[in-house]
C-alpha cells in the first residue's frame, strides 16, 4: 500500500470536545493551501477503538491521555508523532446570563460547594475525563463524600452544561472553553488547576497513516497559528 | 308482523333492492345465486346499512331512514346463522355456545344448552377448538350458537347446507318446533325446493 | 453465578429488568389503543398520529432525551406541573429512565399491534355484535385476544429495545450508579474505560439472556392461548 | 426552502437516505428469507436464531457498532478478507454506515414481516399446490404477496430506525463529513456546539419530514395492492 | 382403476380408515357429517399424510407407505374443489382462474376457460376480487378454478352446495358431460341421495 494522492486531506479522529476548535484549525490549514482534513467527531473512546480495530485514519486527537496511551501500548502510533497540542481549565457553572454574575468577578469553588445543596452535574466520572477531573477536584477539596447524592453524571460536557443551561441543575462543572461558548450559563469560579491532574488534549500520527500530509499537518497544530487558533476557543497552551 | 323489509342497498356497483312484508311464522327467501339474499339478511341484522328503506322485525323497527332509525346489531336481538359459519376461532365449541347465552336475559331464553346440542348432536364437540371442524359441524355449532342468544327472531342462511340427511331432517324438524312452539318469526335462505315448500308459510323471490 | 457478576453488575442487572418491565407494562394499555385508532378509525390527522408515533424511531435518541427534558424537565410544562401537583421528579430517577425507554419503545409496539390488529377479521366482530355483544364487548372479547401475536411481538420488541435503550436514558436520566445505570449505560461505561472489555463482555451476555427469556416467554404466551387463528367455514 | 438549509445540509440529508435506502433495500430479502425460517419451519436452534436477530436491539447501539468493527474492520475476519479479495472496505464509508443500519434495523423488520407471515392462512397454500404450484412458486404467488401489509411495515420500520441510527454509525463508519455523516450524526455534532440549537432543530424536522414521507409510501404500497385479508367462503 | 383408497388418518384423538376401490367413472362418498369425507379427499390431494396406506387415483399410485411413495400435491394433479371455496383473495376472479391453468401443461388441459365462464356463469364476475363474493358465486369459481388446471381427477367436496336449482342442474350436466366425454375419473362429496344415484356408478359409505 503506497502513498495516498493528497488531493483528499488526511482523515482526523478527535474527540467531540475539541469539535468547533479542530474545525477552525483545518479550514486554517486549508486557507494555507492545504488539502482540507477530513474530519470524525466521537467520544475519545469510541475514536480509540476505532484507530484500534485499523481504521482508515491518519491522525488522532483524544480528551486525555488515558486513552492516547492505551493506543500507544498498542503501537498504533507513529513513533515521536505525539505531542500535546492544548489544554483546559474547569468551571464552576449556574443558570444564568454571563456578565451577570452575581459578585461580579470569581468566586472561591470550594467555599460555594461547601455550602451547597441541590444538584450538581459533571461529565460521567467513569467514562469522560471532565468528569473524573472534576471528581479528583472535589476529594482534593474534600467535598467528594458529601456532594456524593447530589453529582449528575451526564454523558458528557456538554450533556453536563445543557443541564445548566435548562436549569434542571442548580451547579456544574464544566471546561472553561464551553463554559465561554454558552450564553446561558454564569461561571461562578475556577477551580484551582492543582486540585486535579493536567487536562491535555494529546494529538498523534497514526503509525497505521498513508498520508503524505498528517505529519505537516500534526506540525500545524502544534504552530504557532495552529495554538493561536486553539486560544480562540479558549483553549489554554499545553503544558 | 313477523317481517316487513323495503330496503335498497348499494354494494360495489351493484344495487339490491327487496320490498316485502310477511306475516308468516317462517318466510323464505329464494332466489338465484347473487341475487341479494345475504345482503338482505346482513341489512335486517344491522351489518349492512341500505341507503334508504325500513326494517321491521318481529313486530319492532330495526331501521327507518325516515324516522332516522338504525338500532345497533346488538340491540336488534337477531339469532344469524351465517352462510360462512363464522365460528370465533379462539374459544372452544362450549365458550362458541355461551358467547351469546351469557348476554341474553335468562329470562328470554327459549332453549337452553343442553338441549341444543342434543338436537344437533354437537355434544361431542363441545371440548374441541373450532379450528378443525368439519363443514357440518361448523354449520350446526353456528346454528346451536344463534338459538341460545335468545333472538327475538332467526335469519338462517341455507342451514341444511352441507348436512346429511338424518342431521338435515333433525334440524328441520327443531325449525318446525320453533316456529310452531315459539313466538320466533324467521326468514329462512335456502336453495332447497322441498325444504322451502315444507317449512315456509310465504316464500319470497328475489331476482 | 452470583460470583460471576459483582453485587453492583447484579443491582444494575435488577435496575435494567425494573426499568424495561415497568416501561413496557405502562405503556402497553396506551400502545394498542393507539395500535387500533390507526388500525380501525379513519379520521383527520391519522396520518399525523401515525408519524407522530415513529417519531423515537427516526429522530436520535440523544434527540429524543432532550425532548423529553424540555418538556417532562423540572422547568418544564409537564415535568413542573408534575413536580407542582404531586411532588413527581421525573429526572433523573428510575421512573424517568422507564419513561424514556417506553417512549422510544412505542413506535415498535404500535406497530405490531396494528399488524395484527389488521389480521384480525371483521365479519368476526360482527357476528359477536349479531349475537348481543356491544361495541366494547366484542373489541374485548374477539379483537383483544385474536390480537395476541401482535401483542406479544410489541411487547417482546418494547422490552428488548428498552432493555436496550441507550441514548435518551442517559440525557434524560442521567448516568446515576444504583438509580438510572441500567445494562446499556452499564456497557456503555465500560467501553468507554481502556480495559473494560471484559465487564462489558460479562454484562452483554447478561442482557442476551435476559432478552432470550422474555423471547420465551412471549413464544410462550402466544402458543398457550392458541395463536393460529384460522377460521373458515 | 432549498435556501432553508445549507448546501452541506442537503449533502447530509442525501447521503442519509442514500445510506437508508441501501440498508433497507438489501436487507430486506435476508429480513425476509430470516422471518419466514423462524415463522414457518421447525429446526433446532430456531429460538436461538431467533434470538440472534433480536440482539441488535438489546445491546446499547455503541457495542453492536464495535462488534462490527470487530468483525468487519480491516482487522476483522470479514472486513480483512473482503479487503484482501475484493479491496472493499467497509469501515469509515457510506457502505458501512448502511451495514450498521441495516443490522439495527434488522430486528424490526424481521418482526413485522413474520407476524404477517403467520397470519397467512396456509389453506390457502395448500390450494395453490393443489392447483400445480411447486412450494417455491405457492410461496411466492400466495405467501408473500399475502404477507406484504408485514413487508411494507417492516420497511417502513426499518427505513426509519435506519434514519435514526446513531450508535453503531459513528462507532463503526465514523463522523466523516460528506462520507459518513448522516442526519442523526450530524444532529449530534450540532449538539456538541453551542448555539447549535437552531441546525440540531433544522435537521430534526427535515428527519420527520423524510420519515412522513416513507410512512405514506408505505401506506400507499399496502393498499395499492389491496391488503385486506378476508377470504371465507 | 379410478379410485383405490386405503387408508389410516389420525385426526386430533380421532383415527379415519377407509379402504374402497372403485372402477366407476364417478364414485360417490357419502356418509354423515363428520364422517372423514373431507379428510379422505384431503389424503388423495396429498394435503394430509395418511399413517399409513395406499393411494391410487386415475391408475397412478399416488401414495403408498410400503413402497415408501408420496407424490407431492402438485405432482397429483387433482382438481379439488375444497368445501370452504379457498379463493386467493390478493387476486381478481380472471387470476384466481388463470392460476391452475397457466401452470397446466397446454396439451393436457381439457375445458377453455371461456368455456367454464360460460357453463358456470361466472362471465360478469371475472373481473371482481374474491373477497366480496356471495357464497354461490365463491362455489362456481371454485369449481371453474379446479377444472382449469388440466385435472386427472376430480375431487369435488359438496359441489353443489349453495347452488340455487338452475345452477345446480348446469353443473351437474357439466359433470355428467365430463364423466362421460372425458377420461377423467371424479370422486363426489354429496349429501343429496338425489344427486348421488343420478351420477354415482359407484357408492361407498362411510361411518
Ligand atoms: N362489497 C361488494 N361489492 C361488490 N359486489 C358485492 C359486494 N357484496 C356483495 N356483492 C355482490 O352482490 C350480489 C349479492 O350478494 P349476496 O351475497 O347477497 O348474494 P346471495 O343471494 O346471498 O347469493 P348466494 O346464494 O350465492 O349466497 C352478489 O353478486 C355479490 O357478488
Ligand atoms: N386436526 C383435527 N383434530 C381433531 N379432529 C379433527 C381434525 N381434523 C378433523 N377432525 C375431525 O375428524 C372428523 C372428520 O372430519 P371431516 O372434515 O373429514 O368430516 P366430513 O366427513 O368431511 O364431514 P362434513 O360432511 O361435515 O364436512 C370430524 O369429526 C372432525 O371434527
Ligand atoms: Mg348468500
Ligand atoms: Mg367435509
Amino acid at each position: 500500500q503506497g502513498e495516498r494522492d493528497a488531493s483528499e486531506g488526511p482523515v482526523l479522529l478527535a474527540a467531540a470536545s475539541m469539535q468547533e476548535a479542530m474545525e477552525a484549525t483545518a479550514d486554517g490549514w486549508a486557507a494555507a493551501g492545504h488539502a482540507r482534513p477530513l474530519i470524525s467527531f466521537a467520544s475519545s473512546a469510541v475514536v480509540a477503538r476505532q484507530a484500534s480495530e485499523g481504521a482508515p485514519a491518519d491522525l488522532v486527537v483524544t480528551a486525555d491521555e488515558q486513552w492516547m496511551d492505551w493506543m500507544e501500548q498498542q503501537q498504533l502510533l507513529r513513533p515521536g508523532t505525539r505531542r500535546n497540542i492544548a489544554g483546559n481549565r474547569l468551571v464552576l457553572v449556574a443558570p444564568g446570563v454571563p456578565g451577570e454574575a452575581p459578585s461580579g468577578g470569581e468566586g472561591d469553588a470550594s467555599a460555594l460547594l461547601s455550602e451547597f445543596s441541590g444538584r450538581l452535574a459533571i461529565a460521567e466520572p467513569e467514562t469522560v475525563p471532565a468528569g473524573r477531573y472534576a471528581v479528583a477536584a472535589l476529594k482534593q477539596m474534600g467535598l467528594a463524600d458529601r456532594l456524593a447524592d447530589t453529582i449528575v453524571p451526564a454523558e458528557n460536557v456538554r450533556s453536563a452544561l445543557a443541564l445548566v443551561e435548562r436549569g434542571e441543575v442548580e451547579l456544574g462543572i464544566v471546561y472553561a472553553t464551553d463554559a465561554l461558548a454558552s450564553d446561558r450559563v454564569v461561571v461562578l469560579a475556577s477551580l484551582d488547576p492543582e486540585m486535579h491532574p493536567p487536562i491535555r488534549y494529546p494529538l498523534s500520527v497514526l503509525a497505521g497513516s498513508t498520508h503524505p500530509d498528517a505529519e505537516a499537518f500534526a506540525d500545524y497544530v502544534a504552530s504557532p497559528a495552529g495554538q493561536a487558533i486553539l486560544a480562540r476557543h479558549g483553549f489554554s497552551a499545553s503544558r | 308482523m313477523s317481517f316487513e323489509v323495503r330496503l335498497t342497498l348499494r354494494l360495489g356497483e351493484a344495487e339490491v333492492r327487496a320490498d316485502f312484508a310477511s306475516d308468516a311464522r317462517l318466510t323464505a327467501l329464494v332466489g338465484p345465486s347473487g341475487a341479494g339474499k345475504t345482503s338482505v339478511l346482513n341489512a335486517i341484522a344491522g351489518l349492512l346499512h341500505p341507503r334508504e328503506g325500513r326494517l321491521l322485525a318481529a313486530g319492532r323497527v330495526l331501521f327507518d331512514s325516515e324516522r332516522g332509525i338504525d338500532l345497533s346489531p346488538e340491540a336488534r336481538r337477531a339469532g344469524y346463522v351465517f352462510q360462512d359459519g363464522r365460528l370465533f376461532p379462539h374459544m372452544s365449541v362450549r365458550k362458541n355456545l355461551a358467547y351469546g347465552e351469557r348476554l341474553a336475559p335468562p329470562a328470554e331464553r327459549w332453549i337452553t344448552c343442553a338441549e341444543v346440542s342434543d338436537l344437533l348432536d354437537i355434544g361431542d364437540l363441545l371440548d374441541r377448538r373450532t379450528t378443525n371442524l368439519s363443514g357440518g359441524e361448523v354449520r350446526r355449532v353456528a346454528i346451536a350458537r344463534a338459538l341460545l342468544a335468545a333472538p327475538r327472531f332467526l335469519l338462517l342462511d341455507e342451514p341444511t347446507a352441507s348436512l346429511d340427511a338424518a342431521r338435515a331432517e333433525a334440524l328441520l324438524g327443531l325449525i318446525e318446533r320453533i316456529r310452531d312452539a315459539m313466538e320466533v318469526p324467521i326468514l329462512l335462505v335456502s336453495h332447497s325446493r322441498a325444504e322451502v315448500e315444507r317449512l315456509a308459510g310465504q316464500i319470497v323471490e328475489m331476482a | 453465578m452470583s460470583g460471576w457478576l459483582s453485587a453492583a453488575e447484579w443491582a444494575v442487572i435488577g435496575l435494567s429488568l425494573k426499568v424495561s418491565l415497568v416501561a413496557v407494562l405502562a405503556s402497553l394499555p396506551f400502545a394498542y389503543a393507539l395500535a387500533w385508532l390507526i388500525a380501525r378509525r379513519r379520521f383527520p390527522g391519522r396520518m399525523l398520529l401515525d408519524a407522530a408515533v415513529h417519531l423515537p424511531l427516526v429522530l436520535p435518541p440523544v434527540v429524543t432525551g432532550w425532548l423529553l427534558l424540555l418538556a417532562f424537565g423540572r422547568n418544564g410544562p409537564i415535568g413542573g406541573w408534575l413536580e407542582q401537583t404531586f411532588g413527581i421528579t421525573l429526572v433523573f430517577t428510575w421512573v424517568g429512565a422507564a419513561l424514556a425507554a417506553a417512549v422510544m419503545a412505542l413506535p415498535l409496539m404500535v406497530r405490531a399491534m396494528r399488524l395484527s390488529i389488521e389480521a384480525v377479521d371483521r365479519k368476526l366482530v360482527e357476528a359477536a355484535r349479531s349475537l348481543g355483544a356491544s361495541p366494547l364487548r366484542a373489541f374485548a372479547t374477539i379483537t383483544l385476544p385474536l390480537s395476541l401475536p401482535g401483542i406479544a411481538a410489541g411487547a417482546m420488541l418494547g422490552f428488548a429495545r428498552s432493555l436496550g435503550e441507550f441514548g435518551a436514558t442517559i440525557t434524560f436520566a442521567a448516568n446515576i450508579e444504583g438509580k438510572t445505570r441500567t445494562l446499556p449505560l452499564a456497557i456503555y461505561t465500560g467501553l468507554q474505560v481502556p480495559g473494560g472489555e471484559s465487564a462489558v463482555a460479562r454484562l452483554a451476555i447478561m442482557a442476551i439472556v435476559l432478552s432470550l427469556g422474555a423471547l420465551m416467554v412471549s413464544e410462550w404466551l402466544v402458543r398457550r392461548s392458541g395463536g393460529s387463528r384460522a377460521h373458515v367455514l
